[in-house]
């Protein structure tokens, strides 16, 4: 039948909560990372969807920019990782936690 | 033209989930990074169907071409010595919290009528696109420059942070 | 602090960019090398111990086989010693006869080693090649005056083997004529090359001290700026009748070397030109009874081979075998400042480096 | 005529400013001169005082008109001061510029070689300046600013050897106890300004009479204002700290606790007898604590054993009979036994005319002590004893002092004591005989005094050789002597509006036989234990022993002010009671805020585990339970 | 409209619509990858050659005539050989590892215009996606690098990516130099704008693309992948067999791909005067990739630090500069005229001069301060040597005659004039030959003659020695053998042997013997 705008925000909220699900279970800060893509990814869907069905660019113009965060949060993101992995020689994030009592 | 879109958003709708699914499953990094520009290339494909070529290319370029790097280079200069990517202590909770996400938007989204307009947008983006971002008044050019300014400085904190004294 | 520990990677001898079978043990902290530690003896025969089994005229065959890609001026060397320490006079064609072969050898011997030292800048055989045919030439010459093209095994005590054939001339003055324009080609090729400049400028830079100190000699000394070669310094045989410019370098970095060596191959083309004009006719070999018994004594004789200062140490006592056959190789010494210039470098620099102090693995092991 | 007012009290205090300012710190090498410039600065008030005395006899109804001089202007309201010039003034000039003129010659004797020798005259001229003006001031607030100027003094005064502990002790308790009784004055003042918006004598007199002060209100002011006299004049409840001021030097003693000082606050009830003598109650309060004060201070006089302090509790008692004298007359008149103008016209001259007489043959008791001090070095009257042969003349001017205070007939004291006691028969019985037992005692301890210093053998230390005072200490004594004698001839109670008396119609009435027997009694019973020593001072002792010791501590007086009100209910009740809240209270509350939030902190901070994932894990629940929320609640 | 959708129109009308795209697309892609491997075999063949003729000497000649077939002969030589699979890596990534290097390769042919409607699909988006397509290499190097588990390769891998990267920037700014020019995305549009070609309007920007490309093409001055002085072979050494093909493959095809674009960008694609579009292409394509392998063949390679502070110090601002001017020339000029090429040739020369001023190397200022001008020498250099007869000559048919001196290897024993003196063998200093003589009439007659040439020095010392000139050197010089007792040659052999001998020692039979074959024969005159 035909592919309406349901079936890109359910693909998109799929996809979402299997990422959040990885953000949040993981132990390892890069596959966190790379799971918080995948969350940036579904919501790029749904806003191109939107776009598509609803005839306005502005979903794709958000699109770009969230791709620009993406890519902003990535590139600090992982920095930070390797920092951390250079000084306390893990990712393991149930072991970064300094800032605490 | 019509089965032809329903068929392959159903192939690249399954093999973008199976992809992010692996990448969450699987004990080896790298495999889970292979699996993740698996899911970037079905997003791009998704935007093919939805007729944004230009988003379609971006995203390669972006995704595939630049984060998917980073993160193999990020997995290979933290090359963790226990194996992969075990599951933290919030397991249980985290896939009960991302199932009610999922329930919840799924309610959200199936009850409200979206009024959509279905038949499809025929002419390219690429040239309207830039009318957007760029045409004077209504165009989001300041916004394009706020995300120059973003990059510019990711990428310096990224630098000193990761600059070997 | 994640300490990165330095990692110990083996240049093994089968390495393709070794002159030959020559290890080098190459730490690393990150691209930095650290410590390199040249080990060498894969190719040692133990010519030395062997030669004092055999008779003076036995030997030269050795001789060739001590470096290889410069086998005149090792006989010459040695045929010199002997005859020094048997007190023989030889006839002056002979002399110049030496002296030509001696200074073609030198530029066939400077064409392997530029060519191998831009190879290892990965010029990918092009100039290798260019190099090679000039080569080809000097070794067609070689065969005509002494039947072979890499172990010559020419000079005999007193002499020459043999005399020249009569086309040996004509080919050597074609050969004369054009070897300049074929050294301004390579000028051409590669002297002002901006990556070769790059890959050479101030690269393992040899200060003029420390050459002397390690007792370098040949291009490597030249090109730190001493101006010392043996054909000068201490004029043997009949250089001192010929004049000639020794090339000096200024920086003492690979790229002097380099230009020291084809500036040296345009002094031997000179020499080798005034050597033909004066060419005498005569005798090529002196009288000198089969077996030779020199006296009980010692002698050290040396020339300025194209590597450096080449010297035959012989211990004679009145028995047709010499009791000591001691070869001084300014390869080996050489080999020694490997380690000061390449710390600090990268590993690519160092195979450059390698290449410009041109060492000859048969040489160094004897 | 008014400059010559402002003269009479500005010169002497000119004087203080020349002695302070130049003298003292530039001079100090020559002292007379400070003695000098002092001399004739009082000298020249006394020639103004007596030509002013001279002007209000002659002027109509004895009051000369003053201009008024405006002082402040604060607000709307502005304060006029000036100058009253009436009988009552003039007569008090007399005193204070007499008493002091006398005290200053006789005190160059007695301080001849002290240190503080040019300071001594600062103040006793800056003293004798503010009296003076507190005497002429037409002003309550101007009035005030003497009243202060003149407690200052005689701190500074009693504390003159400062270097002596109990000397600076007395001067504050001096001082405190005074400032006490100014509190009730300054707070009446304040309250009349209130009420009636006027600072003017005159015009609160005025008020007073017509009614436009309310009764009560009016009874409040008058007791207000008769506390400071009660403070000043150290009467019954006040009177703790006369006794101790006698460590000052004795001069100082003379004039300020026997003469001036001290009458300032008869003075001042008799200045605003108007006032008081229209509320019944005051003026009955006033009249019972000067008698009462009388019979407390003479009892207490009967047992001292040191000079100067037998005569300080004579003085109180003096003093409550110039109370009780203006009392008497204020409550006839109160009671409308008298008519309104005679009445408060009479109450004046009875209290002023003993404060007249008073005032000379007090001053010469102290002088007489001063001398024998001056020759015994102490004041121990039980080492003393025999001065009469070596110091004849300190003697004689001592036995006609005391004969006038006891009131023998034809000296001052017999005159005023005398219609003091005639009022206080007509209007007030029970005081009466108060008095005259008072009379009894009196006369006993000031002759115990007399046989006890001059009579029988000398009981001091060997080494002392007794010689009479010098020249310039005897000629003030024999002065006063005269004047004791001849003050009470003078018609000053006609003067101030009194009844005059013939002089020897006195005898006549009855009341002066009563008193003259009781006094020679009194005589008697002192020459009978002191002198023949029929009855052992000791066995009269411990006869009446409890009498005798609740009298010695002087009935526990100065313990009940010290221990009880010091210590015990302001140190340890109010002050105790502020320092306990202060501590637990206002600090409690601070503390008590800075333990909880730190108690609160410890408890909260367990919430930040360092874990990110449990952080974006509480996020996410937030967020479903918000939409959860909207999607139940539309 | 590319002939393509006009034939899957025609066709809509017979088929299902899924059958109408899905079968022409895949005939059409076959048919195309046929081509590009054709092609790259002719690619592979020509640099072959190329650098041999460059290098004076012959090239690959033996594989069918001219050694056209020697390509197929490599690839039927690769498929043979054993595919190792490293136990240590990881085996899936291992084997997926050459596809998706070779897929981007190949997915870039999709855009390029052979013609005006000979173009696989015209998406709008046309350069966009060959440089997303182009970004997906790097994935491919990884996992090359990742999967064969040995340290060099993954540090070599690492290297590579870092290199692809950096370069990829310059690239990617210097096409967007053309493409303000053209104004379209998509190939048949920049073809079509392309009345002057773009080399001569962006001058700077061919230059810095086509240095950029070499760069990806991990080429010439930046081939450190495999560079053999360094880390052997880069991250495919663990790679052997069908999957090394595909990589070899996967470059060469790259190189097509690019010089492809590079003609489409700057060549102006397929206009030419009269010769068919697609040929003018191919030729175009062809000169390209000739410029490439002359720079292979004359330049040394750059250090891995130089590299990478060339990309970013050296192109990637030029880039930008180039971008900026030719913004500012779109405002001013916009219609492009021609006039402008001069303009832009004196700013590219302007701009590298200033530019290559900068750069430093330890000591004085030398690479690039003449501007390049180095390298221009030296390539000329090698595009003279084209025009020189190479000296390599095939040796089995064509044979050189040695000298008549020559020291052959075997020796030539005259069994006659042999009088037993044994002075050969005194003279012999490894003393490898021992004669048995027995009396004999009138000598002594030689019974055993051995001579173990394994150890033979042919110094010629014995044959000085024979008085009595008996035995000879030989001329010839292939004796080899399997086994070492088979080179100790006895008596009977050698008189059996035919004799060559050479006058080695006996100047006077020097007359008779043929004349050497030299490389430089002396000038007739003299």
């Amino acid at each position: 039948m035909a592919v309406g705008l349901e079936h890109f925000l359910i693909l998109s909220a799929v996809l979402f909560s299997i990422g959040l699900y990885g953000a949040l279970a993981k132990r390892n800060a890069v596959v966190i990372l790379m799971c918080i893509e995948i969350m940036l990814n579904a919501v790029n869907i749904a806003m191109v969807a939107f776009s598509r069905y609803g005839h306005l660019l502005t979903g794709q113009v958000f699109a770009i920019f969230i791709m620009v965060v993406a890519a902003a949060e990535v590139v600090v993101g992982l920095a930070l990782v390797i920092a951390i992995y250079r000084s306390r020689e893990t990712v393991d994030v149930e072991r970064i936690d300094l800032m605490k009592w | 033209m019509e089965t032809g879109i329903a068929i392959s958003f159903w192939i690249l709708a399954a093999v973008m989930v199976a992809s992010a699914l692996a990448v969450v499953w699987l004990r080896d990094i790298f495999r889970a990074a292979l699996f993740l520009v698996l899911c970037f290339f079905s997003v791009a494909g998704v935007f093919v169907i939805l007729g944004a070529d230009f988003l379609a290319a971006a995203q390669v370029l972006i995704y595939v071409g630049a984060i998917a790097v980073l993160i193999i280079f990020a997995i290979m200069l933290t090359r963790e010595t226990q194996r992969g990517s075990p599951s933290g202590r919030f397991r249980f909770i985290a896939f009960l919290v991302g199932l009610l996400f999922l329930v919840t938007v799924t309610l959200v989204v199936v009850s409200t009528d979206w009024h959509a307009i279905t038949e499809i947008p025929a002419e390219p983006t690429t040239s309207s696109l830039a009318q957007a971002l760029f045409s004077g008044e209504s165009g989001f050019v300041l916004p394009f420059e706020i995300a120059a300014v973003l990059l510019l400085a990711a990428i310096i904190g990224a630098i000193v942070l990761v600059r070997e004294r | 602090m994640l300490k990165t520990e330095p990692i110990m990677i083996n240049f093994g001898p089968q390495h393709p960019s070794t002159h030959g079978v020559f290890r080098m043990r190459v730490t690393f902290d990150g691209e930095v090398i650290v410590d390199l530690e040249p080990i060498f003896g894969y190719l040692h025969r133990g010519i030395e111990k062997l030669c004092e089994s055999k008779t003076y005229t036995q030997i030269i065959p050795y001789t060739d086989r001590l470096d290889y890609l410069a086998s005149m001026s090792n006989n010459f060397a040695y045929v010199m010693a002997v005859e020094k320490l048997a007190g023989i006079e030889i006839p002056e064609r002979a002399q110049y006869l030496r002296v030509i072969v001696a200074e073609l050898q030198r530029i066939a011997s400077h064409l392997i080693a530029v060519g191998g030292f831009l190879n290892d800048l990965g010029a990918f055989f092009t100039p290798f090649m260019y190099m090679f045919r000039e080569r080809e030439k000097i070794l067609d010459l070689f065969e005509m005056v002494c039947g072979q093209r890499l172990t010559y095994n020419y000079m005999r005590i007193g002499g020459v083997s043999h005399d020249i054939p009569p086309e040996f001339l004509p080919a050597l003055k074609r050969f004369v004529d054009e070897m300049p324009g074929y050294i301004d080609e390579y000028d051409q090729l590669l002297a002002e090359n901006e990556i070769v400049l790059a890959r050479s400028k101030g690269v393992g830079v040899l200060p003029a001290d420390l050459a002397i100190n390690a007792s370098a000699s040949g291009p490597v000394l030249r090109g730190s700026g001493v101006r010392w070669d043996i054909r000068r310094a201490d004029p043997y045989s009949i250089y001192d009748r010929f004049e000639f410019e020794i090339p000096v370098g200024k920086m003492g970095d690979t790229y002097d070397r380099y230009w020291v060596r084809i500036q040296e191959m345009r002094q031997s083309v000179r020499i080798v030109r005034q050597a033909m004009a004066e060419l005498p006719q005569g005798e090529v070999r002196a009288k000198v009874p089969a077996t030779l018994r020199p006296p009980q004594g010692e002698v050290y004789a040396r020339i300025e081979s194209p590597r450096g200062e080449l010297g035959f140490y012989l211990v004679g006592d009145d028995s047709p075998h010499p009791y000591r056959f001691k070869v001084r190789a300014p390869s080996l010494i050489n080999l020694t400042l490997l380690r000061d210039l390449c710390i600090g470098w990268k590993l690519a620099d160092a195979i450059a480096i390698l290449g410009s102090i041109d060492i000859v693995l048969a040489e160094v092991d004897r | 005529m008014p400059e010559v007012a402002l003269a009479i009290f500005l010169l002497p205090i000119f004087s203080f400013v020349v002695i302070s300012l130049i003298i003292r710190p530039f001079l100090n090498k020559r002292p007379q001169l400070s003695w000098y410039v002092t001399i004739a600065s009082i000298g020249a008030s006394l020639i103004l005082s007596l030509w002013m005395l001279v002007e209000v006899i002659k002027a109509p109804g004895h009051v000369l008109p003053m201009p008024d001089y405006q002082w402040l202007v604060i607000g709307d309201t502005s304060i006029h001061l000036g100058v009253m010039a009436d009988s009552l003034a003039a007569v008090m000039l007399i005193v204070v510029t007499v008493v002091s003129l006398v005290v200053q010659i006789y005190s160059r004797g007695y301080m001849h070689g002290d240190p503080g020798y040019c300071r001594y005259f600062a103040f006793m001229s800056l003293f004798t300046g503010s009296m003076l003006g507190l005497v002429l001031a037409d002003n309550l607030l101007f009035l005030f600013v003497f009243w202060e100027l003149v407690g200052l003094c005689s701190y500074l005064l009693i504390g003159f050897w400062f270097h002596r502990p109990e000397a600076a002790r007395a001067a504050t308790k001096a001082f405190i106890v005074t400032r006490i009784g100014d509190f009730g004055f300054l707070a009446a003042i304040l309250f009349l300004y209130a009420k009636t918006g006027t600072f003017d004598i005159g015009e609160l007199q005025h008020l007073a009479l017509v009614g436009a002060i309310g009764g009560t209100a009016l009874t409040w002011a008058a007791i207000g204002i008769f506390s400071g006299a009660v403070g000043k004049s150290a009467q019954f409840p006040l009177h703790t700290w006369l006794p101790d001021a006698m460590e000052g030097p004795t001069p100082v003693s003379a004039l300020i606790h026997a003469a001036t000082m001290v009458a300032a606050g008869v003075f001042l009830v008799a200045r605003l007898f108007p006032m008081i003598a229209s509320s019944y109650e005051a003026i009955m309060t006033v009249a019972i604590i000067g008698g009462f004060t009388a019979i407390f201070a003479a009892t207490m006089g009967m047992v001292m054993n040191d000079f100067k302090r037998i005569l300080a509790y004579s003085t109180i008692s003096q003093l409550g009979y110039m109370m009780l004298g203006l009392g008497v007359v204020g409550v006839g008149v109160a009671r409308g036994a008298v008519a309104l103008e005679v009445g408060l016209a009479l109450g004046v001259a009875v209290g002023i005319f003993h404060l007249f007489n008073h005032a000379f043959f007090k001053a010469l008791l102290f002088f007489g002590a001063g001398s024998a001090s001056h020759a015994t070095g102490t004041f121990d009257i039980r080492e003393m004893g025999g001065l009469r042969k070596a110091m004849p003349w300190t003697f004689a001017t001592f036995l006609i002092g005391s004969l006038s205070i006891v009131g023998i007939w034809p000296l001052a004291g017999f005159w005023g004591k005398e219609q003091i006691l005639s009022q206080a028969w007509h209007y007030a019985p029970i005081l009466f005989y108060l008095a005259m037992i008072t009379v009894f005692m009196t006369a006993f301890y000031m002759f115990r005094l007399l046989f006890l210093a001059f009579g029988g053998e000398y009981r001091g230390g060997a080494h002392v050789s007794l010689r009479e005072s010098p020249a310039v200490m005897i000629v003030p004594m024999v002065l006063l002597a005269i004047l004791s004698v001849v003050s009470g001839w003078l018609p000053i109670s006609e003067f101030l509006g009194g009844e005059s008396h013939s002089f020897f119609g006195a005898l006549a009435s009855p009341m002066a036989w009563a008193s003259l027997l009781l006094a020679a009694l009194g005589i008697l019973l002192a020459y009978a234990i002191y002198s023949k020593k029929w009855i052992s001072a000791e066995s009269m002792r411990r006869r009446f022993a409890p009498l005798y010791t609740i009298v010695s501590r002087k009935y526990w007086f100065d313990e009940l002010y010290e221990n009880v009100f010091v210590v015990r209910i302001l140190v340890d009740g109010i002050f105790a009671l502020f320092h306990w809240f202060d501590d637990h209270i206002v600090d409690g509350m601070v503390n008590g805020i800075a333990g909880g939030t730190i108690a609160a902190g410890r408890e909260i901070r367990r919430l930040q585990t360092g874990q990110l994932q449990a952080y974006g894990l509480a996020i996410f629940i937030g967020i479903l339970a918000i939409i959860a929320f909207f999607m139940i609640f539309g | 409209m590319g002939v393509l959708e006009q034939f899957q129109h025609w066709l809509l009308g017979y088929w299902p619509s899924w059958a109408a795209y899905l079968v022409p697309a895949i005939v059409a892609f076959l048919v195309l990858s046929s081509f590009i491997l054709l092609v790259v075999m002719a690619f592979i063949y020509i640099e072959r050659r190329g650098v041999g003729r460059f290098q004076v000497r012959l090239g690959p000649n033996r594989a069918g005539p001219l050694g056209i077939l020697q390509p197929v002969a490599d690839a039927i030589k690769v498929l043979v050989k054993e595919d190792i699979i490293p136990s240590r890596g990881d085996r899936r990534i291992h084997w997926l590892a050459p596809i998706i290097a070779f897929m981007p390769a190949l997915a870039i042919f999709a855009v390029i215009p052979f013609g005006p409607r000979a173009i696989f699909t015209d998406i709008n988006i046309g350069i966009l996606y060959i440089i997303a397509i182009s970004s997906l290499g790097v994935i491919g190097v990884f996992m090359a690098g990742w999967a064969s588990g040995n340290k060099y390769s993954l540090v070599s891998a690492l290297r590579t990516v870092a290199q692809l990267i950096s370069y990829e920037i310059p690239l990617m700014l210097s096409i967007a130099g053309v493409l303000i020019i053209s104004g379209s995305l998509s190939m048949v549009s920049i073809v079509e704008a392309q009345s002057i070609p773009f080399i001569l309007l962006q001058p700077l920007g061919f230059l810095i693309f086509f240095v950029a490309a070499t760069a990806e093409l991990n080429r010439t001055p930046f081939d450190l992948l495999e560079a053999e002085s360094e880390i052997v072979a880069g991250y495919h050494t663990e790679y052997s067999g069908m999957k090394f093909s595909l990589f070899y493959l996967a470059e060469y095809t790259h190189a097509f791909a690019i010089s492809a674009i590079v003609a489409t960008l700057f060549l102006s694609g397929w206009k030419g005067p009269f010769l068919p579009p697609a040929l003018w292409l191919m030729i175009k394509v062809f000169l390209v990739f000739i410029v490439l392998f002359w720079a292979r063949s004359t330049l040394p390679r750059l250090r891995v630090d130089q590299l990478m502070g060339f990309a970013w110090k050296g192109l990637f601002p030029l880039a930008l500069l180039n971008l900026f001017i030719t913004a500012a020339e779109a405002i001013i000029w916009p219609g492009f005229p021609w006039q402008l090429l001069i303009l832009n040739l004196l700013i590219a020369a302007l701009l590298i001069v200033l530019w290559s001023g900068l750069f430093r190397v330890a000591g004085e200022r030398v690479s690039f301060h003449r501007y390049g001008r180095g390298i221009a020498k030296g390539m000329a250099l090698t595009f003279r040597h084209l025009f020189r007869r190479p000296i390599t000559v095939q040796y089995p048919e064509q044979r050189l005659t040695p000298a008549p001196r020559f020291r052959g290897n075997l020796l030539v024993w005259d069994e006659e004039r042999c009088n037993g003196c044994r002075a050969c063998a005194r003279a012999c200093p490894v003393s490898i030959i021992d004669i048995e003589t027995k009396k004999g009439d009138k000598g002594l007659i030689v019974e055993t003659l051995e001579i173990d040439f394994g150890r033979c020095l042919f110094c010629g010392l014995c044959v000085e020695a024979c008085p009595v000139a008996a035995l000879f050197m030989s001329r010839d010089y292939e004796q080899a053998s399997y086994f070492r007792e088979s080179l100790v040659v006895k008596k009977e052999q050698f008189i059996a042997a035919e004799k060559r001998p050479s006058a080695y020692a006996y100047p006077d039979l020097e007359a008779e013997m043929p004349p050497q074959t030299l490389l430089a024969p002396p000038k007739e005159k003299g």
